[in-house]
């Protein structure tokens, strides 16, 4: 085998593409999903932002300046409205966390039948949001609903309750069902990142005695808190924007009770036609939300340099 | 041994996943229920668990009730499966430039993707069906396609970048010395490897546009023929009467045919889904 | 000419009626070339549907919704006057639902009033006798007597945010001689000694209704109705067909209030011919043809509408209304009110439902909550 | 009183049999390495130990106590993983003080016990930062520092120095070293490199296919291994094997022909083989000089490693030999040499593997 | 003609400077190995040659044409990853022709080729498996396979054997060497195992800091290392280093008195010392003898390997000293020891870490 060479390959070598210059491939791959953003939304974008600056009905438009946010600041309801959604996104969310690492955990544990578990958890993120609100919309019904029927039976209550008729009981009567449409994904999302937390750091700590919860607690929250955190993000992000749920159930009511920003906002812009107010509501939307993400990224930075390996 | 559950810890797991198991298919028993009932005893007071008289009747008559009720599941499947492809179709090729390479811009336009996941299609509907009417699309599967597609890029790219990311590079680079242009290694090379990822990201994609279709199809498509099962159902409710017992039984029907391809995909998905989801 | 043209038709309500799919058909075929697309939208996104498009410059050629939607429309000028043939006699009021300032924006189609239906079984079984309450004393007097001796609720209400709230409100404020926007100077009317009376009777009938009314809608009243979990609801005349036959039911005009006589809520829908769709001239013909004649008889008589036409007056005989619970719905035409034509339709609705659920709810005075509806209403205008 | 006995353990993965009925008796504060080739089920029969792993047949008992079926906690181990398993959003200082959190320990004892532990390990000045911040042996010895801050009586390690690179591992052999000597403690330490096991044991343990092959101190094992498996695993480079026929045999010994013609007298145990068998003779690299006569090798590749040359050749064209001769020894690649063997120093392996005893042993010195 | 010349080679990633200046002139067939540190550029410039990464300043010669801003195939190199980088979805076959099958190569002539490689790198019978169904070794060679097919004029090779346990390594390093020989190609090879360095090279270049120390062969560097930094580098176990202070320069050499107090007369160059300066003199643990009277150093610990006995101990209680005593020298663990040295087998190195030349050469054998 002296001449390897010779015997395996034969004359040289031909590149046979010339290579481009990474940035204008970099551009050549994003081009088009930019260009179809572009076009898509891009667009209906930019004239959100500039209807936000008129007042714009079905008719004609006419530039106002600030005057739809000088209105939104001055509106108390307006305040409301904007604390009733972060209550309602903190709530929504935080539930969403707790009973997707509830349900992860438990859908982690090693019993028989759990494949099949993990599959049953899916549903609600799949079945379209409004026919699933559809069901909820039966369970809450008092007369005829099997939650308020089975409390009658209970005991728990005399007669029937209606559920989304007073304003507490709607508001969170349309978290859970939020919840409930947040939760699978949520779950999901955190059992993978349980799975991927190394079995020897749980071996050790049992080793040296720690019991289940105390190793849920000092170990797998902290090695999931990366995914718990920017879940929470995204989480956040679907909360404060979920809009089938409050619409299909409620429509806002009752007496605003339920009315959230993306809500006021779609009543705003597209029942009532008022192009410009219903603009600047989402243009205060995506500001509100680009801060609260802000913020959230330094609760990541912090959240890191406690949890993080650094 | 660490693994292993007293008998009680295994009750109480149990137990623990029927409520939680409850909760979440709680309105679908309800759906099923319903389903079950015949029409002039579903709304019978105090609620029964069980009647006599349940039957599987809506089941059969749904089809008579919205004769294109297979149909609108087809249309929602092929429509969801259309965003999917057609997204990934964009998605890959962008989110191996954010995985792997550097240029110009990166980070704005990164941030400029992730700002569309702000905006709802709800308060972008009139201006959308301008933009659709302009290119011609109302009143087709492209439609309520095309505004899918746009509005799950950002979060496919989002999702399928980490999972690039983690695509050692020397494959990359070993392909490069051995002269393969950039193209073919992202064919022959980066793509296979991802295959995992892609069904993750692919399967979030679907699930998205499947639950995305209603507002879409609705405003922009007029054509029965291609509703999708959503703006299908609505068909169940009449001047008169809503069938209530048919509209369940056509959702729960609906809900199937993703439900099996779940099933297929459960495990890739569940053991893919941390890639996407931390940011290294 | 033999030009291919489609009219677009965008029909409310989510089903196409046989007697307007039997007009279209006819004039499909006397119109060469001409296609009607018909689409049947259901209610809750129909009207929005048909505006988007509108608004986004795309408007159908024609369409059937609601008449409250008629001043918002043509004030910003996306339809086309209607042209009512003078052969077409219009029942009393019925004009005023698509008229604005005196133009006439749409051809009303549907008609409806409302009467009180009361299921006799259960009043008697509380121990009362079945007769129709002519005030809102009596009425109430009987909801009580259901309550306190039956498990039965005395009155079903609407109240969820949803337009059939304040529909059933104007029933009884109409019935107590309140207004809501007077018709020569176009001011809000709703802060009135009336409007106080009335709520304040809605806040009396919310303690013998139904469980949570801010959670029902009128046509779900119609299931509690036929479940007997409700002695009595208003409802409109298709109702008597949807109740279960083993109802012993009665029907009678909505009882008056101390301030008023009997009334109704007067309530149209219209068909519509937008403005830039090209095809105008077809559609005003298309939309005169249904909304005529035969064509119109055939519709309320098959679906059972209060006759929006004077179908005596223009020579019809062995008319369907006549008899039997007819006379309850049609005697009120004339003492009924308006479904007020506002161009923000959506905050007149919102106006109405919060000052109902208010007091539903019991979340303040009936004194205020009028107050801060008429100003709301006055903002509004 | 912390002396570790397995009473003929067994364990079973599904059908799988990986451990057969495994007896060992190890003394108190000995240091007991296993070593084995990969898959031979070292780390399972630790596992085992430790309580990790249920045994399928067997008993564990740790000072005199019956444990088989005790929490690891109970056992008094404790144990380093392969991995270090450190716990990676802890700080050194938490990662160390975890067990004694666990107890619930009073704030000032533990402390004080987290400081001794930092202070033996040289970790006093690591403990504010997190273990992705220290170098590999660094992570070492805080994944040492957690196992001895509760006072085990038994530490296990499982091929804890595995992941360090040559030079580290060097040093961390000679820390852990003197860490047992400190803690007087009873440890069983798990590796797949024998010269961790030759410089770190009391006793070797060596596992070959879920059987315990040999069980003796490393000179025991490197002068006398009782089979050809342990032979050629001990030393390094390996033992080389070269076929040889028996010519005959007698009191003193046996007399074989090696492959390629040399002929040798071997002061070994006859009895169990006959003239005409085939044997192995099993000579280690480190015991041939270079000779005028004896082996007649053909060099192929020369490794001078200044100290020592190594060579690689193969003798009578087939039979692969390594020879490691001192110094920068005058050989070169591709030309032939000739090495001297003491007849003492060879083994003779029988067909089946096991050794014929050598006569003539020499002094172990440790 | 494949020399491979570096003209003035500098890197800096953003304002890190990691690489200075770095000229090589490496001949045809050559066979030259960067060792260093972790961290000290090995890779980056290995990288470099290979047209993965561009220099900041500098120039590449390959057979005297310069290729600094060509395609690493119109370099005609090829290189094998510290992690073979595979292909893992596609077959052994597929893997090899992969740079076949960039280049569009007819199907006859790739199987040719393809099969060739298999039946030299004895993959013949894997083509069809998946690289994770290989062992580590059998990986190594699809690697090398693949870099073989296309003819490269140059070989680079990134620590692909740090992946490897020890036996495995040693093998691959033989057959490394053997397949060297047979392709008579120019390879360059990164490592951070001096063994590796100091067997397979024929040229070093020992890089700290992004600097090149020395450049020369396995025998220079551990005879002559240049600098203090070669020579505590390059053998193993490493050299000690003792503080000496000078008592007396003369033509003949330098006195030195050690720390300790052993005094000594070394033959090197005293050109640059002078009495009372501060020096430290190498002395590597293999040049070390037992004895009645020279170092005296307590032992601390002792790892007997069978062919040689490894102790670790300090001088005068605090200076670290290894010496590496052939057999089972007869010391014990805790007890002192005297160590005796031949003068000339002594380094010495200044203040700066400058070598002073030794005179007294060995002689170099390969
Ligand atoms: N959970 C398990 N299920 C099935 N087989 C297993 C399991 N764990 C280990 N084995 C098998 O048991 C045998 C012994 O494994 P073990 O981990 O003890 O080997 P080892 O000696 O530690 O090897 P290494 O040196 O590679 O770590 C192997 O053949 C392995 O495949
Ligand atoms: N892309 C980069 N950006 C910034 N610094 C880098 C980059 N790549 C390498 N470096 C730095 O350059 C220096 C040399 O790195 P290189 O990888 O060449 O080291 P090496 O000698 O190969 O080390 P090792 O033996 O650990 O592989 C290191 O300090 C490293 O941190
Ligand atoms: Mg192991
Ligand atoms: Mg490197």
């Amino acid at each position: 085998m002296a001449d390897v060479t010779q015997q395996i390959g034969q004359g040289t070598f031909k590149p046979k593409a010339k290579t481009l210059p990474e940035a204008v491939f970099a551009w050549l791959l994003i081009g088009p999903a930019m260009l179809f953003i572009a076009i898509i939304v891009a667009w209906p974008l930019a004239e959100t932002i500039r209807l936000s600056f008129m007042e714009a009905g079905l008719g004609g438009e006419e530039y106002v300046g600030l005057a739809n946010y000088q209105d939104l600041v001055e509106s108390r309801k307006f305040h409301q409205t904007i604390v009733r959604t972060f209550y309602w996104m903190f709530l929504s969310v935080g539930l969403k966390l707790v009973l997707g690492l509830i349900g992860a955990t438990l859908l982690n544990a090693a019993v028989p039948g759990r494949a099949l578990f993990r599959v049953l958890v899916m549903p609600p993120w799949i079945i379209p949001m409004a026919i699933g609100m559809i069901g909820w919309l039966w369970l809450y019904n008092g007369y005829f609903g099997v939650l308020s029927g089975s409390m009658m039976s209970l005991g728990i209550t005399d007669g029937p309750f209606e559920f989304l008729a007073y304003k507490r009981s709607a508001f969170y009567s349309a978290v859970v069902a939020d919840v409930w449409v947040g939760t699978p994904m949520v779950t999901l999302f955190f059992l993978a990142a349980m799975q991927g937390v190394s079995r020897d750091l749980y071996e050790a700590a049992w080793v040296d005695g720690a019991g289940r919860w105390y190793r849920f607690r000092r170990i797998t929250i902290p090695q999931i808190m990366p995914v718990i955190v920017s879940m929470s993000l995204l989480s956040a992000i679907f909360t404060f924007n979920s809009f089938e749920v409050i619409w299909i159930l409620t429509e806002g009511g009752p007496r605003s009770a339920t009315t959230t920003l993306i809500i006021d906002t779609y009543k705003t812009a597209i029942s009532n036609f008022k192009f410009g107010e219903g603009s600047a509501r989402a243009v205060i939307i995506v500001i509100l939300l680009g801060v609260f993400a802000l913020l959230y990224l330094n609760v990541l930075k912090f959240v890191n340099r406690k949890y993080g390996t650094k | 041994m660490m693994d292993k559950y007293t008998k009680l810890q295994t009750v109480g797991i149990y137990a623990a996943l029927l409520v939680f198991l409850t909760f979440i298919l709680l309105p679908f028993f309800e759906m099923f229920m319903a389903s079950l009932r015949p029409l002039e005893h579903l709304f019978r007071s105090p609620y029964q668990f069980w009647s006599d008289d349940f039957s599987f009747q809506a089941y059969s008559d749904m089809w008579d009730t919205v004769p294109l009720l297979g149909r609108y599941i087809f249309n929602s499947v092929f429509i969801a499966t259309s965003v999917t492809l057609i997204t990934m179709v964009f998605v890959v090729p962008a989110a191996y430039a954010y995985a792997r390479l550097d240029f110009p811009f990166k980070n704005a336009s990164l941030a400029i993707f992730l700002g569309v996941n702000m905006f709802t299609g709800a308060v972008l509907l009139i201006p959308l069906y301008r933009v659709l009417r302009s290119l011609g699309l109302l009143n087709t599967y492209w439609a309520m396609i095309v505004p899918g597609v746009a509005f799950l890029i950002p979060t496919g790219i989002w999702l399928l970048r980490s999972y690039l990311e983690k695509i050692p590079k020397e494959l990359e680079e070993a392909a490069f010395v051995d002269g393969a242009s950039r193209m073919y290694t992202l064919r022959r090379v980066v793509l296979p490897l991802a295959t995992p990822g892609l069904i993750v990201v692919g399967t979030a994609v679907f699930i998205g546009a499947y639950a995305q279709q209603f507002l879409f199809a609705i405003t922009f498509n007029q054509q029965r023929e291609l509703q999708p099962l959503p703006a299908g159902l609505f068909e169940f409710i009449g001047y008169q009467d809503v069938t209530w017992n048919q509209m369940m039984a056509a959702a729960l029907v609906g809900v199937l045919p993703v439900m099996v391809i779940f099933l297929f995909l459960q495990k890739y998905l569940v053991a893919g889904l941390t890639a996407g989801a931390v940011k290294e | 000419d033999g030009h291919a043209q489609e009219l677009h038709f965008i029909m409310c309500g989510g089903e196409v009626r046989a007697a307007d799919q039997a007009v279209v058909d006819q004039f499909e075929a006397d119109n060469d070339g001409v296609t009607v697309n018909l689409e049947a939208v259901p209610w809750g996104t129909c009207q929005d549907k048909s505006l988007t498009l509108a608004a986004a410059g795309d408007p159908p050629s024609i369409a059937y919704m609601g008449s409250r939607t008629l001043r918002q429309l043509a004030n910003n000028d996306l339809i086309v006057p209607a042209n009512i043939q003078d052969d077409v006699i219009y029942q009393d009021g019925v004009l005023n639902t698509v008229t604005i300032e005196g133009t006439q924006w749409g051809y009303p189609h549907a008609f409806s009033t409302k009467a009180l239906y009361i299921n006799c079984d259960i009043v008697e079984a509380s121990g009362q006798e079945c007769v129709a309450p002519t005030t809102w004393d009596e009425m109430y007097a009987m909801a009580e007597g259901v309550v306190a001796n039956t498990d039965s609720a005395g009155v079903g209400l609407a109240g969820k945010d949803f337009d059939n709230t304040m529909h059933q409100f104007l029933n009884y404020l109409y019935s107590n001689g309140g207004v809501v926007i007077d018709p020569a100077t176009g001011e809000s009317q709703l802060d009135s000694a009336q409007t106080r009376e009335t709520l304040e009777f809605y806040g009396k009938l919310a303690t013998v209704s139904q469980e949570g009314p801010t959670a029902w809608e009128r046509d779900q009243l119609k299931d509690l109705f036929n479940d007997g979990q409700i002695a009595m609801y208003v409802q409109g005349p298709w109702g008597y067909g949807q109740h279960n036959e083993d109802i012993n039911q009665l029907v009678a005009p909505v009882p008056a209030g101390p301030s008023g006589v009997s009334g109704t809520i007067l309530i149209t829908d219209s068909i519509v011919v937008f403005k830039g769709s090209g095809h105008e001239e077809l559609a005003q013909e298309l939309a005169q043809r249904i909304t005529s004649g035969d064509s119109q008889y055939d519709l309320d008589s098959s679906w059972g509408l209060t006759p929006i036409l004077d179908y005596a007056a223009m020579g019809k005989t062995d008319l369907y209304y006549e008899d039997g619970i007819w006379p309850n719905f049609t005697a009120t035409i004339s003492t009924g009110g308006p479904e007020p034509l506002l161009e923000d339709f959506k905050s007149l609705q919102s106006v109405f439902t919060n000052m109902i659920q208010g007091i539903i709810l019991e979340d303040d005075t009936v004194d205020n909550l009028v107050t801060i509806a008429g100003e709301e209403l006055a903002d509004a205008l | 009183m912390a002396t570790l006995d397995l009473n003929s353990i067994s364990k079973s993965f599904g059908t799988a049999k990986v451990l057969h009925d495994i007896s060992l008796a190890i003394n108190d504060k000995e240091f007991v390495v296993f070593v084995g080739p990969s898959g031979c089920g070292k780390s399972t029969l630790l596992r085992i130990i430790a309580g990790l792993e249920e045994a399928t047949s067997g008993q564990i008992i740790i000072g005199g106590e019956d444990v088989s079926a005790a929490h690891p906690v109970e056992r008094g181990i404790s144990m380093v993983f392969q991995s270090y398993a450190l716990y990676p959003h802890l700080s050194v200082y938490e990662n160390i003080a975890f067990p004694l959190r666990v107890q619930k320990l009073e704030k000032a004892d533990m402390d004080a016990r987290v400081h001794r532990a930092a202070e033996v390990l040289q970790l006093t000045d690591k403990l504010q930062l997190k273990p992705g911040q220290l170098s590999g042996g660094q992570r070492q010895r805080v994944a040492i520092g957690r196992s001895i801050v509760r006072n085990p009586k038994v530490f296990l390690f499982d091929e804890p120095l595995s992941n360090l690179d040559a030079a580290l591992r060097g040093d961390m052999r000679v820390e852990l070293s003197q860490l047992h000597k400190s803690l007087d403690a009873t440890m069983v330490y798990v590796t797949h490199d024998q010269i961790e096991a030759m410089t770190m044991a009391d006793r070797i343990v060596v596992l070959n296919g879920g059987r315990v092959e040999q069980f003796g101190t490393p000179m025991e094992l490197y002068h006398h291994p009782k089979t050809k498996f342990v032979a050629s695993f001990i030393g390094q480079p390996n033992m080389n094997l070269i076929p040889a026929t028996v010519l005959a045999t007698d009191a003193s010994g046996i007399k074989v022909e090696l492959i390629g013609g040399h002929q040798m007298a071997l002061p070994v145990e006859a009895a169990t083989v006959n003239k005409g068998d085939k044997v192995e003779v099993g000579i280690r690299p480190e015991h041939v000089a270079l000779g005028d006569n004896g082996l007649e090798i053909s060099v192929n590749v020369l490794e001078r490693l200044g100290g020592v040359s190594i060579t690689y050749g193969t003798i009578a064209g087939a039979t692969r030999f390594c020879a490691s001769l001192p110094g920068d020894a005058a050989i070169k690649e591709g030309e032939p040499m000739m090495l001297s063997v003491a007849p003492q120093d060879c083994h003779v392996f029988d067909a089946s593997g096991d050794v014929l005893r050598r006569k003539s042993a020499p002094a172990l010195v440790a």
